[in-house]
């Protein structure tokens, strides 16, 4: 796409892991029919997970992970003194991700439950925006490869990227699925940022929101066909608070 | 010859999560050498607690972002064993196809883009792709076609989204199953290729006398439920499984270590061929004669061999698997649930070794008690009796601590740690 | 027109003979609701015993296989500072069994749009061309009123129509092409007694189309309702999910975007069919939305589909098989909401 | 015995292998087709807004590539998207169009860093034209706001090219800033070569302004027209030409004789996509030209 007279430009690269299960990450080494091409697109230069070569000298971050321990906050502040762009990458780093429910139990406790007489330092749980300023979000648990690749078009060339504004309902409508209502299983589809193909309701699962609300969701509808639908409250307030994407939204606060 | 040693690898590279080694040799002398788990608690297993008997194999599939399809068939499992489900044909055969999807990519992102470049002095799989591009292909091939049925059998190649408790969610429509299986019949080639790469694999000669821990095979190689055995003759029924890991908390690790007959153990890929070899497809056996492993091996290195093994072995029975399940055609992949108190544990033979649920569920079918058993906490110990055992090999050779550091690394890496997950 | 009778028998020979050569798509069961109700889809076939003819309505309509929800419509390949274009829109040639009268009509609709203005669509001509439309009078399907829209009764757009007199099919021959299809297997003159038992079947199901809506004032009534709190109490509880424009026969409404190859060696424009419930439908730069609410989209759709299309081209978009109303999670169907206007201006 | 249907070449239906002309509705193939362009120059107007020159590459093309004032082209850049732009240059000019053009989004971003030379692709002409011949021996009032005096430019040419056959041409101009003026460099020319009435207007003067102050209805005031025999153009914001027509019309222009160009967003400029409908008319088939009285008439017009 050089014929604008534009030169893509090869970014310098760092991917960082904070708390999380690194899924995100991982996904950065899938889609292998493009993978030459997504790694010749980028210089990465810090990459734990898959290389053993370390820089402190890079343009982009990507971070996949929450914060939990003050050690981690230490570290994410460097990398956001150096990146120029620091991207988010998955449900953990967004908004918390699975382990925001970690900040509904008493952490105390759990460590003691879990190490007996030898706890280990831990926190709270905070996305990653709550420490530092990001960039561009990419939510999803995991994120989507395409959806990086997408985005790393962008920085690539330049362009600003927008994410898609419409609920799951779209993708898992062009997939020809039944209605996971239909079948009797909650589904956030309909209250959900599009943008990952609606591989939950493909699968049987139904959406549970891991990529966050979509813009502007109809959330009294949803609250209320959800209800009508025989669903309780408390099921419909567990699956919006399970990927931190609709926090402090409830039945309640609807 | 005055011989000091240092090694101090801070957030060791290409596995998962964040780990130690700590190495101090002073005149020829150990003084320490251990492997430390610094990854942060996040405690699934209190988040656990409360959590509908739905959304327990959601959840815990976060535990780990390479085993996720692991997780939540052992936490399925779990559950359908408290409530008594007993789950259709067509269900059981997707499953195992969705977890041998999952073996196949993880081993062969493992053993060839994260343990090959340090058999080829590389950094990385990055410079592969100009130094060795068929290599890099062969790896990407391998692993695309294990992530392609993985979405097949699983909806998602991480974080699965057709596992659900009573069955599956969804048959895979027959065109793209035959087509995969067709493509696992051409990968067969490319695992010949991979077995000459890994044959020029110069293998540390490396042996410590070890206890191996796997399921127990009855008629097949062993991956879902079944006995546990291990090579110090342990043999028990699944749910005493508390007896068979003893996992016990220690000051410089946030993961447990465990052990059993001895100190440590170790469960894995090498675990499964050590008890298990005699159930392996023939091309399988071959394989491991022509790269050099044999029952039972006690070099740690050799985890990779016996990864590539399994990689044979499972492409071979997912294709026998996928004919049976076209044959069987379309038909009931789910069975109604009925929640009710009880209690359930479930062993899954996952990549990294045995990884056990084991859930106490009220009367609404929530979460009372969890308990996961993950197979690198089981391999920690070992890991580090490993590292020190080989500290006391080199200390008196005159290695550098640069080459002394990237054995040490070499040989936690061989053993594909989830350090996170073991952190869970 | 030409009318034949063919033995249900012979009809089976014939799907046999299409499917040896050409791939045909027809109603399957996919799986059933919680109330045991099944539920249908338009699909591809491999043989016979996989349709199931007796089907009420699909839950999807058969548009997307000439309107996928995603296309391709150039490829460009970039390379020495330049670019290059291609376009392509090949079809196999190809059978739809089974379209009942208001899907055909749903085509016809189409056709307007995609052949008939100043620019038609070549992707669509060529699907469009290159299948071969068998279609089939059924009961009516419980939600939909087609009756009232004048959808139910059928005179062209099809290669044939089969109605069901017993132990034959009562079959309108309306292309050669589908004489030739149809002459494979041995075919009846039309008697007597079929033509008896032809209007008994239709008069039969022209009975038991009980749903009235009354759409024909509906051009006016949308234009006199256009700030109605009508819109308010429906738009509300819409969720702006774009569900009634994917299962729709009828709503072609497309986005376009370019999809990039990952080393930047080429791309292509892919559309997408989009939905006028979507948020940011009537977006343009900047940010400002010609339809920023729910109200204001929903009743759009409407608008588009009873009065916008019938300037147009004369007749409503809508055929009313209520595939929107069946789909829509939080209850809005056509019936309802064009009662209510009604309602408001009575 | 088996049935085999017959494969249907949509491609049968044009024969003649002639360069697309998309008054011609049997030209199937090239439906999707894009005219590849060459920017031959560019010209800084103000930060935001560049004046494209582009000429259209393949000879037969440029030949047959014919325009009426008010129509617009969606600019294409392979790749990035492609955007709906006004035709800002004369009609006179054979394959060679000026494209005035604001940085809004994406594909406009990315035009702005195109180098001249640059190969860009064309797709059009669309939509509807001022209707400039139905104008001829009557006066012209031309009345632009803002980005307005893009789309206004092409019948400014249009009927300064022709002067003898319009009778008195007014343009009236108004902008927030005097940075945000067009075209500067023009006004001398239409006012001492072509002798039309030029006003200008901004609401927000600097200290170097010396013009006048205030919106643009207020050139309207004290203006004499002859109502009967004056036809109106009128590009700007929807809230601009609301009150300029509604001013016009107080002044006696029939609705019908004043004319205004509608944006909306666009993805086809076919009337297929449905993204520009407004009412029940889509912009790029019936527009984005209509006269005043179409646009009141439309739901959701302004
Ligand atoms: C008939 C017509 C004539 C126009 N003439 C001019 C002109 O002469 N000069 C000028 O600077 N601008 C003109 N515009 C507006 C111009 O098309 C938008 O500014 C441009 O589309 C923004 O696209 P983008 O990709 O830069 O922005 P983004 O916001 O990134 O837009 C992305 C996509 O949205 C669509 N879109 C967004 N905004 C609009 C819009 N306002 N109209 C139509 N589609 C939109 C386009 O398809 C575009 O590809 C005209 C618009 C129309 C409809
Ligand atoms: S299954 Fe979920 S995402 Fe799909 S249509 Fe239903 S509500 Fe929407
Ligand atoms: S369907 Fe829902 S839960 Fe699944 S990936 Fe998409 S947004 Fe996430
Ligand atoms: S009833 Fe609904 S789905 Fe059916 S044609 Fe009308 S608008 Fe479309």
């Amino acid at each position: 796409m050089r014929y604008l007279g534009i030169e893509p430009v090869k970014p310098r690269v760092g991917i960082f892991d904070f708390s999380g299960c690194e899924g995100c990450q991982l996904q950065l080494l899938n889609k292998e029919e493009s993978l030459g091409a997504f790694l010749s697109a980028l210089e990465i230069v810090h990459f734990r997970e898959g290389s053993s070569e370390a820089s402190d000298d890079y343009d982009i971050a990507f971070i996949d992970g929450c914060v939990t321990r003050e050690d981690e906050v230490v570290r994410l502040k460097k990398i956001r003194s150096i990146a120029k762009l620091v991207v988010a990458m998955g449900s953990c780093a967004s908004f918390g991700g699975v382990l925001r429910h970690r900040n509904y139990i008493d952490l105390d406790a759990a460590n003691r439950e879990v190490y007996g007489d030898k706890p280990k330092e831990t926190g709270k749980t905070r996305a990653i925006h709550e420490v530092v300023k990001v960039d561009v979000t990419i939510p999803g648990c995991p994120v989507s490869k395409t959806q990086v690749e997408r985005i790393v078009q962008h920085l690539v060339l330049g362009v600003p990227f927008h994410d898609v504004v419409y609920p799951v309902c779209v993708e898992c409508k062009q997939k020809f699925n039944t209605c996971m209502f239909e079948k009797g299983t909650l589904c956030l589809g309909p209250i959900t940022r599009g943008g990952c193909g609606a591989p939950c309701p493909t699968g049987g699962l139904g959406c549970w929101g891991c990529r966050g609300a979509t813009v502007d969701p109809n959330l009294k509808e949803f609250k209320d066909l959800a209800l009508k639908r025989g669903f309780s409250e408390a099921e419909i307030d567990e699956r919006l608070a399970f990927f931190g994407g609709f926090e402090g939204i409830t039945c309640a606060s609807i | 010859m005055r011989i000091d040693l240092n090694v101090d690898v801070k957030h060791l590279t290409r596995v998962e999560g964040h780990g130690n080694i700590y190495v101090r040799i002073r005149d020829g002398v150990v003084e320490e050498a251990r492997w430390e788990v610094v990854e942060t608690p996040r405690f699934f297993e209190v988040m656990l607690k409360g959590k509908h008997y739905t959304s327990a194999g959601i959840l815990t599939a976060r535990i780990c972002g390479i085993c996720s399809i692991g997780h939540a068939l052992a936490s399925i499992r779990t559950t359908e064993a408290a409530f008594g489900v007993v789950v259709p044909e067509r269900a059981r055969r997707i499953r195992l196809l969705a977890k041998h999807g999952e073996t196949l990519q993880s081993h062969s992102l493992h053993l060839l883009f994260l343990a090959t470049p340090d058999f080829l002095g590389l950094p990385s799989a990055i410079p592969l792709m100009t130094i060795a591009p068929d290599v890099f292909a062969l790896a990407g091939r391998l692993k695309g076609l294990a992530n392609r049925m993985s979405d097949l059998f699983a909806g998602r190649t991480t974080h699965p989204t057709s596992l659900l408790v009573g069955g599956v969610g969804r048959m895979p429509p027959l065109k793209e199953m035959q087509q995969i299986r067709d493509e696992l019949h051409k990968s067969l080639d490319d695992l010949r290729v991979a077995t000459e790469i890994v044959q020029k694999f110069k293998i540390p000669d490396f042996t410590r006398e070890t206890e191996f821990v796997s399921l127990k095979g009855e008629r097949d190689y062993p991956w879902i439920g079944g006995n546990l055995l291990s090579t110090d003759g342990v043999d028990k029924p699944e749910r005493e499984y508390l007896a068979m890991t003893n996992e016990y908390v220690i000051d410089h690790s946030t993961s447990k270590w465990a052990k059993l007959s001895r100190e440590s153990f170790a469960v894995g890929a090498l675990a499964r061929f050590n008890n298990n070899h005699r159930f392996l497809h023939p091309e399988a056996w071959d394989v491991a004669h022509a790269v050099g492993l044999r029952p039972v091996s006690h070099n740690p290195f050799h985890h990779n061999l016996a990864q590539l093994v399994e990689m044979v072995h499972v492409t071979h029975e997912s294709i026998r698997l996928i004919d049976e399940l076209i044959d069987l055609g379309p038909g009931t992949l789910a069975v109604p649930v009925e929640p009710r108190a009880g209690e359930g544990m479930g062993a899954v033979e996952v990549p990294r070794g045995i990884l056990y649920h084991h859930y106490v569920f009220d009367d609404d079918g929530r979460v009372e008690k969890a308990n996961c058993v993950i197979p690198t906490t089981q391999n920690n110990a070992n890991i580090s009796h490993d590292i020190e055992e080989l500290a006391r090999t080199y200390a008196n050779t005159s290695t550098t601590n640069e080459e002394l550091s990237l054995i040490a690394e070499m040989l936690v890496r061989a053993y594909d740690p989830c350090i996170s997950c073991s952190v869970h | 027109m030409l009318y034949k009778t063919i033995t249900k028998s012979d009809f089976e020979h014939l799907i046999d003979f299409i499917l040896e050569q050409n791939e045909i798509i027809a109603p399957r069961k996919v799986g059933e609701k919680p109330d045991g109700t099944p539920i249908h889809q338009f699909l591809p076939i491999e043989a016979f015993s996989e349709m199931d003819l007796d089907y009420s309505k699909t839950e999807y309509s058969a548009k997307t296989y000439f309107l996928p929800f995603r296309e391709n419509l150039s490829t460009w390949s970039f390379g020495d500072g330049g670019w290059k274009q291609d376009i392509q829109y090949r079809q196999k040639p190809r059978a739809i069994i089974g379209l009942h009268a208001c899907d055909i009509h749903a085509l016809l609709k189409l056709d307007k749009v995609m052949l008939k203005g100043p620019f038609p669509s070549p992707y669509y001509k060529a699907r469009r061309e290159n299948t071969v439309i068998i279609g089939m009078d059924h009961e009516p399907c419980g939600s939909g009123f087609c009756a009232s829209l004048g959808t139910d009764i059928l005179t062209h757009g099809f290669d044939l129509f089969l109605t069901d007199i017993g132990d034959r099919y009562f079959v309108a021959v309306d292309s050669d092409r589908g004489f030739r299809i149809l002459s494979q297997v041995p075919l009846a003159e039309v008697t007597d007694e079929d033509r008896r038992r032809y209007v008994r079947a239709r008069a039969a199901i022209s009975e038991k189309q009980t749903i009235k809506v009354h759409t024909r004032n509906l051009p006016t009534l949308l234009d006199l309702t256009f700030n109605s709190a009508v819109w308010e109490k429906w738009g509300s509880k819409c969720l702006s999910c774009g569900a009634c424009a994917m299962v729709c026969p009828t709503c072609y409404c497309y986005g376009v975007k370019e999809r990039v190859c990952m080393d930047l060696a080429s791309a292509s424009k892919v559309k997408q069919l989009h939905s006028c419930n979507l948020v940011d439908f009537a977006e343009v730069a900047g940010g400002h939305n010609f339809r920023p609410t729910r109200e204001h989209r929903l009743k759009y759709r409407y608008y588009h589909q009873h009065r916008g299309f019938a300037e147009a081209y004369d007749e409503p978009m809508c055929v009313g098989c209520n595939r929107c109303g069946d789909t829509c999670l939080a209850g809005i169907n056509p019936p309802d909401v064009i009662a209510d206007l009604e309602q408001e201006n009575p | 015995m088996s049935v085999r249907i017959h494969s249907y070449d949509v491609n049968r239906e044009f024969t003649m292998g002639h360069p697309v002309d998309y008054t011609r509705r049997s030209d199937l193939q090239n439906v999707d087709h894009v005219f590849k362009a060459e920017i031959t120059n560019t010209v800084n107007l103000t930060e935001h807004e560049k004046l494209f020159h582009i000429r259209i590459l393949d000879p037969t093309e440029r030949d047959r590539f014919h325009f009426h004032p008010g129509q617009f082209v969606m600019v294409v850049l392979p790749g990035y998207g492609e955007v709906p732009i006004s035709i800002s240059s004369s009609n006179s000019q054979r394959g060679h169009i000026e494209l005035c053009i604001r940085k809004a989004g994406l594909v406009t971003d990315v035009l702005h860093r195109a180098a001249p030379g640059s190969h860009i692709g064309l797709r059009g002409p669309f939509g509807t034209s001022f209707p400039v011949e139905r104008m001829r021996g009557k006066d012209v009032l031309l009345i632009a706001g803002g980005l307005g005096i893009a789309p206004l430019r092409a019948p400014i040419f249009y009927i300064t090219e022709r002067l003898g056959d319009y009778g008195k041409v007014s343009i009236l101009y108004g902008a927030r800033t005097p940075k945000d003026l067009l075209f500067d460099y023009q006004y001398e020319a239409w006012r001492r070569i072509y002798n039309v009435h030029l006003d200008i207007i901004v609401q927000e003067p600097d200290e170097t302004w010396t013009g006048k102050v205030g919106m643009i209805t207020a050139l309207l005031e004290g203006m004499e027209i002859d109502p009967d025999n004056t036809f109106a153009i009128v590009c700007g914001p929807p809230v601009m030409f609301k009150f300029v027509c509604a001013r016009l019309q107080e002044m006696g222009i029939a609705m019908q004789n004043m004319f205004v160009s509608l944006e909306r967003r666009m993805h086809c400029g076919m009337g297929k996509c449905c993204r520009c409908n407004v009412g029940s008319t889509y912009t790029c088939l019936d527009g984005p030209v209509f006269d005043y009285w179409s646009v009141i008439n439309q739901k959701e017009a302004i």
